[in-house]
């Protein structure tokens, strides 16, 4: 079934989609997380918040309309029943808890749940937007990402080594090797990919993480 | 009083130093014209506040590639690479805030508050240099609020009452700003007479707007 | 998830010991089938979170009159004799807050804020009890968050996925509470289909109703 | 002109009219101040706040609309140029210092501006409604009260024995006897009502004042 993804973006969106449950209020983060609505399974649909302003995101219907946009600045559609609100209204949903799921790549994330994705000092200082408010306010935290980095360093780590985005926040860490899940205990491997092995995930992870007994 | 006034009277409202709220969301909401007619006026050293710097050429974009920006206090920089590079230049001062916060901090300097408690930033660079308060055993950051000289806005129609409503994704930073500033310039796309708006639709109060530019 | 519900299931929502925040405003914009309901569900030791206390025949005021409050947290009692007279008796508790802090609480509990500093009620007898901070040299007081198990509220129109619009000044408490309870049920007077309501003119998103009465 | 007014509320309205500029954002407390309007100077308007959620106070016009009262609860109007609100907005309206000009009846104020006018403990407790915050947060204060109680006893004290409804708070005291100012240095006596002797305000005043010397 999803061995026709070839792509190591897909594979990660297609398992994020999973984690879906049918009505959820969902803000995607830009890039990868974009693409989940795709994968969605059968009988689930999700509901995505923008958080330049709005509930009910989805894909351009019709003319452009220069005033719609997503939180990337790219053009949007509104679903029926959506609703516009303010930047105030919007982080009141976020920080509020009234979205279920935030989903977000991944520069860091550790075996504390912290996670780093905003600043790299010194050579890349975008400014962290909505990402802190999204991280502390979501119910669910998903950090979706390729599981290194181009030069290939583990980007799952014991400790992050960049600025934090938030802390102690992140639930769940998507690749497209492996799902964990953070505890209290530290990190939990709860799957592993199609066709990967163990060896392969302690070998690029660089924390130490508990195996989930069901896993074979 | 006449709110509503042409491009030219724009420029009077200008002085170096001031600071300066300006809606949007990547340029999307902006007062093009607003902005424009301040790159013109010939000042300097303005604070701006704006949700981020968007890009060299549109939204207030501009005003940092066109060196009239002393500091920037905003949520986002990296669509705008001017000012990531005269940040790191020493050339402007960029005070970096989670979207939220700014949009809580902008409300709290138009309604009076002295500031409120959020849990977004705690553990991160963000706490730095701020008050930190346990309410009910969480911790929260004690963030204070946003206000500025002026308010350049952008909104879908108003009436000559100076009532508001906004289009869209376009709303963002605006409504929040008409409660912040000093002097409320509002740029429209259309205009009507007072008493067309249903009351029941209007965003922001013609109280808060103070003029206003079709 | 189907939102549209019958009289006859709202009792099934209430239980003894409950918070419940209610909107209203001297009884406009009060639902008062959800009251009537309330009423009729045979539940006690309820904390009443609202504006005012209304009048013993209508708004909240049943709810006082009819002895299943055990707690009222509100800004204004004067208009029911029967708050009054059970407090002095010792019947109910009253916490009277400033009616702009109330708000101010309600959002905070609805927004995910550890609490918010006004500086209304400094110097009086509101202040008892709260940490004062002073901010730029002028003293606040930090007020913490409300939030309530239930919220009953009253709109003038939704659609069937919950989208509200208020009518005139009825709309007062009723968006701030939608984002504050962990169920919300609402009483509107009409009810469309999805995409009915434009988008630009919702007030409160249904992602934030969980419950329509008709 | 005003010697037509016998009633000493209307005295009192009259004079509070007179402070009002063209365009300001008022609001009126119950009673006494909603007579305010009915004696604003020509070529003066103003635009009313109700703390219940709107801008554009006006009489009821047409059929009683249910769901449009007052801040007293009252079957109200709208003018045209109008808007209503949620109560939140309403305040941060209100202690935002977007409200020009409020006016209040008092139970008693003091030399320091302080103003009691919410409770009298074990006999009167109704609670500060929206009090507080429009004696904080609007620009300028103005208690419009008869200058004794129904007793006879005097209203302006050198300090509040009642609890207060807000500190160092008031602009102006105006009675059917005189105005006062509040300024750092206490109570200036700024004018006597038509009529009036400085030794009748002096005896029914429990403050020391001092007397503008604009009056003869």
């Amino acid at each position: 079934m999803i061995t026709t993804l070839v792509n190591t973006k897909e594979v990660i969106a297609a398992r994020v989609a999973r984690e879906m449950k049918d009505g959820d209020v969902v803000n995607l983060g830009i890039g990868l997380p974009t693409l989940v609505p795709n994968y969605l399974p059968k009988g689930v649909s999700v509901i995505l918040q923008s958080e330049n302003g709005y509930i009910g995101l989805g894909p351009v219907t019709g003319e452009i309309d220069p005033d719609l946009v997503n939180a990337g600045g790219q053009p949007a559609g509104i679903l029926p029943g959506g609703a516009f609100f303010d930047s105030l209204f919007s982080f009141q949903l976020i920080r509020g808890g009234h979205v279920d799921v935030t989903v977000l790549g991944g520069l860091e994330v550790d075996a504390k749940g912290n996670l780093a994705n905003w600043v790299i000092p010194g050579k890349m200082v975008p400014g962290m937007g909505g990402a802190m408010d999204l991280v502390t306010g979501a119910k669910k935290v998903i950090v979706a990402m390729e599981h290194c980095s181009k030069k290939g360093d583990p980007k799952i780590l014991e400790e992050c080594q960049l600025p934090l985005t938030g802390k102690g926040v992140v639930d769940l860490i998507i690749t497209e090797l492996a799902v964990f899940s953070v505890t209290e205990d530290g990190l939990v491997l709860e799957e592993l990919q199609e066709g990967v092995d163990l060896d392969t995930v302690k070998e690029k992870t660089a924390a130490t993480f508990k195996v989930n007994p069901n896993i074979a | 009083m006449e709110k509503v006034i042409s491009v030219e009277e724009v420029s009077s409202f200008f002085k170096d130093g001031m600071s300066i709220m300006a809606g949007g969301f990547m340029g999307v909401g902006t007062p093009e014209k607003l902005v424009s007619a301040l790159l013109d006026s010939n000042i300097k050293d303005i604070t701006l506040i704006a949700n981020d710097t968007a890009f060299v050429e549109t939204g207030v974009g501009p005003m940092v590639a066109n060196n009239i920006v002393k500091k920037v206090i905003t949520s986002h920089i990296g669509t705008n690479p001017e000012t990531g590079r005269k940040m790191i230049a020493g050339e402007i001062e960029v005070d970096l805030v989670p979207q939220g916060t700014l949009a809580e901090r902008v409300r709290a300097g138009g309604s009076g508050l002295g500031g409120i408690l959020t849990p977004t930033g705690v553990g991160t660079v963000v706490e730095e240099g701020k008050e930190k308060i346990t309410v009910d055993g969480r911790e929260y950051l004690l963030e204070k609020p946003l206000r500025a000289d002026v308010a350049l806005l952008k909104a879908y129609k108003a009436d000559k009452a100076g009532n508001l409503v906004f289009h869209q994704s376009a709303r963002n930073f605006n409504p929040i700003m008409a409660l912040a500033a000093d002097l409320v310039i509002v740029q429209v796309e259309s205009i009507v007479e007072v008493g067309e708006i249903d009351p029941n639709d209007v965003v922001t109060p013609g109280i808060l707007v103070d003029k206003i530019l079709v």
